[in-house]
């Protein structure tokens, strides 16, 4: 569904991401761990246009993106649950997940889609009317996987989506990344919580400084003395 | 609990508009310790910090701070008291060099007057030798010190939050507030850090109060733990107690 | 700049073409280039031509300074200019240490020419007008009362007034209203209707003419239905109004240099001269300008020579007659000569009479 | 003449500048709320859109339909002039830092000022009476017809932009983009587009105002816009800059202290005073009237 | 800190600056640089100052401010109207004096208008400064002592190349060392993050103000310089069209570089000279060059960096001084 080959970005003289190739399958979730630094967000600012690479092809269902408009990428159907969440600050909840579904045109399914993700964020429908800018670091990144939602996505990319969040929520969030994937949205998913990220992942990527060094199987890299060391803490 | 008190709140509590982010919220903090406050998202953690730190005011209660009681203080004054922060979204001087976001946070101990600031006198060069001297130790704590002379947003994202601490630190204060420091680390990147802030704890002897949602990393440093909910505490004690207190498990730990 | 060859008599002319007053110094530019030209084809002055060096000074004081100084780099025997009064006595102050033979055709401000011998101008001054206009108030409109409405961040506007508002004292004639306005606004009905309340017999109006066009359009809705008076300013009044609103200043006044019906063959010439050139009717800085040229070029010849102190001491005895009347400079370098009141009527302006301070 | 009637008559003569000044606020507040930079060269657009209309006004008389059509051909003049302003001068900008675009915006304004005085001379030139509306008499207070009108375009106008900001697409889309250029493109939205036709339509009403100052004050010259813009902007600054109402406001606001000032306390003093009130009025509301306060989370 | 190299560095500077004023003296002396480019000269030295000073504000303190011309014509009128009462005073220290008075009233109107103004940010800021601007210049106007709007004349003539390059010389050099103060890194740190700043215990607002004072106070001394060079006042001349051009410096130089103040300020003023020749064109022709200057140098020609002589010597001489962030050694500014 969609195949990265050697992608090179760099911002001004620093070279970010070196020859990375990845692909993510139909219905599959995909994980992508490393350091801080290793250039994941960069990787996914790429796919979805909102950084233009040096080199490297990114096909999205055969499309080619490398140099497609950020916004034309979306409507294609993917979406992105930015780092940072970059909600909209003077905009209240309601509205935010109003935006998350700007290029949809079937009113009545988005608002089933609403009630969803408020069942699903009950804070959320607390604070509808509340200013986005003003919600605790939590409740941001709850409203930024809800409007990535709300553009029913077939893939979705999501950047550090448990950063924030309380352990509870935690566990939900992967939960909900599991469900998501089993209605039938494909993940890709960066993660620094790379335990949480490989248990549930089928497959994964692992990047180092901007270099792809191991890929495969999430289990058999969950069971991997290397990555253990490096990213589970153990 | 040994020492004495560094920070007591009465009744502390602040409402915007009609939300009650925090009410009664009573802690006593001594001195040397470690506490650590968890809770859901939107508990009001990081409004009990913004409280602390004179960044909002209290609609209700009291802060009582080295036995006196800070009433109408501003962000600034508060720091001088001897409370600083870390935010929970970095914020560093990020054009400035290092070594100059941890001086700016010294001049709340330097004197040298604008004149002598200007004309060079010998107080600029002498103040100014003892903060370089300063700052470069204080890097070299968090094993910086060779990047003193790098732009700050060009860290990369953990020496961020290090050097988040590293200014806090500089600025002398006794009771230092960590708002997710770990946020955004891998476990390993965590460890380091776990390392870092028990370190600085015996080097400076600072007491600190900590908010985190790692788990691991809340339960093996602190002594002590509150756990906030709606605004309002509903649990305080040790790792273990916590731990196990059913409340907690239901509202934030899960099982 | 538009300086040709090196030789020749070099002249100097300094004027805001660009900014906010350049109408007024593109008007003179034009008065003194076309003067210039028919000199030259007429053989120009002791057997050389006249070669311009003009500079835009934006009506800031400062660029003026520098670009009188460019001038001076420049080897200019004398200097035209500058337009606009401030700037003008920046430049004065310079000339005069230079002892640089300078004529402004247009600086009215009073002390200009106080700087030194070697300053002078063809236009009135702002004493001059206000008075000649108070006098034509009391002693041929026979008015009661008047009012003024004036420019309060302009000197022109400024003096004017003052002197207008002295002279109505002796002359016993009352000034009910004295309104000001910025240099900037375009909407003057306030003022207006406050004088409209007061209904004066007169309104005197001291102001340039793109300016007085708004007021008096202004003044006719409020309901002031009274004469207007005005000073050379006004000339060109008529350009900035809609030909279907030239009855807004039918009956009005204004003191000029020249009347553009007058039969005398050099005011007939210079309006011939201009409309072929430039293709558009003069105002009364068009007209000033082409006489300082043409005195200038007098001086010189009478001076013989391209020497400073030569072509002062020829300007300070100078007799000149041109288009804007027969000039002699009064020992401070200011024009002795008598002003003529235009009147307006269904488009036209043409001489109703002339008014000298007695 | 009765005190009460003459102060109506102050009154009105407020409101009249104030309109104006309303209708050029609306346009500006409307870039300004979506693009986040004080577009200086706006009341050169007007300047513009003056001339524009000058020059078209034969040719629509010539076929003997009413004048006041002219502004269509200013609109789209305008409108034009607006989205190429900020395709080439703006838009290169977009990242960099605020100042730069400002300072960028003020050579644009500088620039039309110095091309038109090429083109036209500095000269002034008359504009045509189009719009003639009977004037109402209130009990001796006379309301000009043009006041009327500006009046009543720039309620329409505000409604209009009110709902269209608040209710539609491309209006959320402008939000969107006002507030997280990046976020806004990922829900899809094309930051270009929208970035122009915010221009399209700020520069179409300075068309609009241009028409209606130009018969107001019926002199057209390189330099009309540059007070005009100020005083707008002030207006828009007053009543909260963004808010669409606010900028409706904040104009009658200011003509109405000018011509009172000028009226009961000195015509000297009157821009002063103007800036005073701003300045009292930010003090108090750091945002302006209308403006919300929206202060950082920490 | 104070060791070898600061010394040195310094007294390389002051022997580079003292080189550079022998030179233009010499060539003014011997008339290779005339009236005219001595005065354009002494307008480069008021720009300089002027663009230094609002640096202060906008590049450090990083708040848009559009009334320096107002602080400006404070300076000016209230030196002006000081070295017109004291007639029989010798012209050099009637002079500096004068320079100093206008100063010390500008920078007391800083502090008036600074501790209200500076609770806005961003553009309220910018808008609220304009107005204190245009309400010093509307009651100026309206003032006897000022000469009203028919200006304040008779002003000697009393700036000589020689006092204003040093004034300016040694302007910039105090703008450089109080930025490189503990006050000045207090200043930039607010820029940078005025929340970070007050939680590192820094008092925004007094900084703020203080920054303000410094900038009001040598745009006071750039407009005794101004008033004592063209002896004639105007206080239209102030508007702020005359605030945007100085904004026009900065920003062009770049903002937080001294050194781009300064060249912007030669820059442009050369620039503004030399298009003297295009007559009309002139203006379209500077605003041209702005457009495409800030399309493609947004953030200024110089961006933050600032020029050291010791550096580039000591590049030349081959043995770098230790790499990393730029350390720059004051009064180099002045040169040029
Ligand atoms: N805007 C930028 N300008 C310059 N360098 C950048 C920029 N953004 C990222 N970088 C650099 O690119 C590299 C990769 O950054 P990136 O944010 O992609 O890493 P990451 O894996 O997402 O790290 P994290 O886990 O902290 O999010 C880093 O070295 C970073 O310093
Ligand atoms: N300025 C404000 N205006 C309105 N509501 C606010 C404001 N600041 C905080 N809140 C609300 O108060 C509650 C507490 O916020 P706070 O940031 O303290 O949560 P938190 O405990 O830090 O959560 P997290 O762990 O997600 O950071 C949140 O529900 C938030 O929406
Ligand atoms: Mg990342
Ligand atoms: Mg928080």
């Amino acid at each position: 569904m969609l195949q990265v080959k050697n992608l090179n970005v760099t911002y001004g003289a620093i070279h970010a991401v070196h020859d990375v190739s990845l692909e993510v399958r139909d219905g599959e979730i995909v994980s992508l761990i490393g350091a801080n630094g290793a250039g994941k967000t960069t990787i996914l600012h790429t796919i979805t246009g909102l950084k233009r690479p040096r080199g490297g092809h990114i096909l999205f269902d055969g499309q080619s993106l490398q140099t497609m408009d950020a916004f034309k990428i979306v409507r294609l159907g993917m979406a992105h649950v930015p780092e940072g969440r970059q909600i909209f600050a003077q905009m209240t909840v309601a509205e935010n997940l109003d935006m998350g579904a700007y290029a949809r045109r079937d009113k009545e399914q988005v608002a089933k889609d609403l009630e969803a993700v408020y069942t699903r964020f009950p804070r959320l429908r607390e604070r509808q009317r509340q200013n986005a800018g003003t919600l605790s670091g939590g409740e941001q990144q709850m409203l930024a996987i809800g409007r990535a939602l709300m553009s029913k996505p077939r893939i979705l990319l999501m950047d550090e989506p448990s950063m924030g969040l309380s352990p509870l929520l935690v566990k939900d969030i992967f939960k909900i990344i599991q469900e998501l994937n089993q209605s039938g949205i494909t993940i890709l998913l960066v993660e620094q919580n790379a335990k949480m990220a490989l248990s549930i992942a089928d497959r994964a990527y692992v990047l180092e400084t901007g270099r792809i060094v191991m890929e495969g199987n999430a289990a058999d890299l969950l069971s991997d003395e290397k990555v253990k060391k490096a990213y589970l803490g153990a | 609990m040994s020492g004495k008190t560094v920070l007591k709140t009465e009744h502390l509590g602040i409402a915007f508009g009609g939300l009650h982010a925090v009410t009664d919220f009573n802690v006593e903090i001594h001195e040397h310790e470690l506490v650590g406050l968890i809770g859901p998202n939107g508990a009001g953690k990081t409004t009990v910090f913004n409280l602390l730190t004179g960044v909002y005011q209290p609609t209700e209660g009291a802060i009582l701070f080295d036995g006196q009681v800070m009433l109408h203080k501003k962000p600034h004054q508060m720091a001088c008291a001897g409370i600083a922060r870390t935010f929970q979204n970095i914020r560093l001087f990020k054009n400035l060099s290092v070594l100059d976001n941890v001086k700016a946070a010294c001049n709340l101990h330097m004197n040298y007057s604008v004149f002598s600031g200007i004309l060079r006198l010998p107080s600029y060069w002498r103040e100014e030798a003892q903060i370089d001297k300063q700052a470069r130790e204080l890097l070299a704590v968090f094993h910086m010190e060779d990047k003193a002379d790098f732009v700050a947003a060009n860290l990369p994202y953990g020496q961020q939050r290090k050097l988040e601490i590293a200014r806090a630190l500089a600025t002398g204060a006794t009771l230092l507030l960590l708002d997710e420091p770990a946020a955004g680390m891998n476990p390993t990147e965590t460890a380091e850090l776990m390392e870092t802030i028990s370190l600085i704890r015996e080097k400076f002897g600072v007491t600190i109060l900590l908010i985190e949602h790692d788990m691991n990393l809340v339960m093996n440093i602190c002594e002590r733990i509150v756990v906030l909910d709606y605004g309002e505490i509903i649990a305080a004690g040790t790792p273990q107690e916590i731990a196990n207190d059913p409340k907690v498990i239901g509202a934030y730990l899960g099982e | 700049g538009c300086s040709s060859s090196g030789k020749g008599v070099k002249i100097g002319v300094l004027a805001p073409l660009t900014g906010e007053v350049s109408v007024y110094g593109t008007a003179v530019e034009k008065g003194v280039k076309l003067a210039v030209k028919e000199i030259n084809a007429a053989g120009g002055v002791l057997d050389q031509d006249i070669v311009l060096e003009i500079l835009d000074e934006k009506g800031d004081i400062a660029e003026a300074s520098t670009a009188y100084d460019k001038l001076v780099s420049a080897k200019i025997v004398a200097l035209i200019g500058d337009v606009t009064s401030k700037p003008c006595m920046a430049v004065a102050e310079k000339a005069a240490k230079d002892n640089m033979p300078m004529i402004t055709p247009t600086g009215t401000s009073a002390p200009i020419t106080g700087y030194g011998d070697n300053v002078f101008r063809t236009c009135f001054t702002d004493p001059f007008q206000g008075k000649i206009m108070a006098t034509f108030a009391a002693d041929t409109l026979k008015v009661k009362t008047a009012a003024v409405i004036y420019n309060n961040s302009d000197d022109y506007s400024k003096g004017l007034t003052e002197n207008f508002v002295a002279t109505a004292k002796e002359k016993g004639f009352e000034i009910v209203a004295q309104e000001a306005y910025g240099a900037d606004d375009k909407d003057f009905k306030t003022q207006l209707t406050k004088i409209q309340a007061l209904n004066p017999d007169v309104l005197f109006v001291p102001d340039y003419y793109e300016t007085v066009a708004l007021i008096a359009a202004q003044a006719r809705e409020v309901g002031f239905t009274n004469t207007m008076l005005g000073a050379d300013g006004w000339d060109g009044v008529y350009s900035a109004l809609d030909t279907s609103k030239y009855g807004l200043v039918d009956g009005c006044y204004f003191s000029s240099h020249y009347a553009p019906d007058d039969t005398d063959p050099a005011v007939v010439n210079f309006l011939a001269a201009f409309k072929a050139e430039y293709n558009e009717v003069p105002n009364s800085f068009a007209a000033l300008g082409y006489d300082a040229a043409y005195m200038m070029k007098a001086a010189i010849e009478k001076a013989g020579s391209t020497d400073k102190q030569a072509i002062i001491d020829a300007l300070a005895s100078l007799e000149y007659t041109g288009v804007t009347g027969s000039v002699t400079f009064d020992e401070n370098g200011d024009p002795i000569k008598p002003a003529c009141i235009i009147q307006m009527k269904n488009g036209e302006a043409s001489f109703h009479s002339r008014v000298s301070l007695d | 003449m009765d005190q009460l009637l003459l102060f109506f008559k102050q009154l009105v003569n407020g409101i009249q500048a104030g309109s104006i000044y309303a209708l050029v606020a609306l346009g500006y507040t409307m870039v300004y709320g979506i693009v986040k930079l004080i577009n200086f060269a706006h009341g050169d657009f007007i300047m513009v859109g003056g001339y524009i209309s000058i020059a078209t006004i034969p040719l629509i008389a010539a076929t003997g339909a009413p004048g006041w059509l002219c502004v269509i051909a200013a609109v789209i003049g305008c409108a034009l002039l607006g989205v190429t302003t900020e395709r080439v001068a703006y838009k290169p900008l977009r990242n960099s830092p605020r100042i730069s675009a400002l300072i960028t915006a003020i050579a644009v304004s500088l620039l039309l000022q110095n091309l038109f005085l090429l083109l036209f001379s500095s000269s002034g030139r008359p504009f045509p009476e189009i719009i003639t509306v009977p004037d109402i008499t209130i009990g001796g207070v006379k309301l000009g017809g043009l006041t009327v009108v500006t009046i009543a375009i720039s309620v329409v106008i505000m409604i209009a932009l009110q709902l269209f900001v608040k209710n539609t697409r491309m209006g959320k889309a402008m939000r969107a983009v006002s507030e997280n250029n990046n976020a806004a493109q990922l829900m899809g939205i094309n930051v270009n587009t929208t970035i122009s036709l915010t221009f399209a339509i700020g520069s179409g009403l300075a068309a609009i105002a241009a028409v209606m100052y130009c018969s107001a004050y019926p002199l057209v010259d390189p330099y009309l816009g540059s007070m005009l813009g100020l005083k707008a902007f002030i207006a828009a600054v007053l009543g909260g800059i963004g808010i669409i109402p606010g900028a409706m406001f904040g104009g009658i606001i200011i003509g109405v202290i000018e011509s009172l000032t000028k009226a009961y306390i000195s015509s000297q003093l009157a821009d002063a005073v103007v800036f005073g009130v701003l300045i009292l009025v930010l003090l108090v509301k750091p945002t302006g009237i209308f403006g919300k306060n929206v202060g950082e989370k920490v | 800190m104070k060791n070898k190299k600061t010394t040195t560095s310094y007294l390389i500077n002051f022997a580079a600056i003292a080189v550079l004023y022998a030179a233009l003296k010499l060539l003014i002396v011997f008339g290779v640089i005339d009236r005219y480019y001595s005065g354009v000269l002494l307008i480069i030295c008021t720009n300089i100052v002027l663009a230094v000073s609002l640096n202060v504000v906008t590049g450090f303190l990083g708040q848009i401010a559009l009334g320096h011309a107002g602080f400006m014509s404070i300076g000016a009128y209230s030196a002006a109207l000081f070295s017109l009462g004291l007639p029989n005073l010798p012209a050099v220290p009637r002079f500096l004096a004068a320079l100093l008075v206008g100063g010390v009233m500008a920078a007391v109107f800083g502090l008036l208008v600074g501790i209200p103004a500076l609770r806005l940010k961003g553009d309220y800021l910018a808008i609220i400064t304009l107005g204190f601007g245009e309400i010093i210049r509307v009651i100026i106007e309206n003032m006897s002592v000022t000469g009203g709007a028919q200006g304040l004349r008779g002003i000697p003539n009393l700036a000589s190349f020689d006092l204003v390059f040093w004034v300016t010389v040694i302007t910039v050099a105090v703008i450089f060392t109080f930025i490189h103060s503990r006050h000045g890194r207090a200043i930039t740190a607010i820029r940078e993050d005025d929340i970070a700043s007050s939680a590192a215990g820094i008092n925004n607002t007094y900084y703020k103000v203080m920054a303000f004072v410094v900038g009001a106070f040598f745009a006071g001394i750039a407009g005794g310089i101004y008033a004592h060079n063209l002896t004639v006042l105007s206080a239209k001349t102030f508007s702020f069209n005359y605030s945007i051009e100085i904004l026009v410096i900065v920003v062009l130089g770049g903002m937080g570089s001294l050194t781009g103040s300064v060249f912007a300020a030669i820059g442009l003023t050369v620039l503004t000279e030399f298009l003297r020749e295009f007559s009309d064109y002139r203006l379209l022709i500077y605003a041209i060059v702005l457009i495409v200057l800030m399309i493609f140098k947004p953030s200024g020609l110089f961006g933050r960096y600032e020029f050291s002589l010791t550096r580039a010597l000591h590049r030349l001489t081959g043995h770098e001084p230790r790499p990393g962030r730029q350390r720059k050694s004051p009064k180099k500014e002045a040169e040029s």
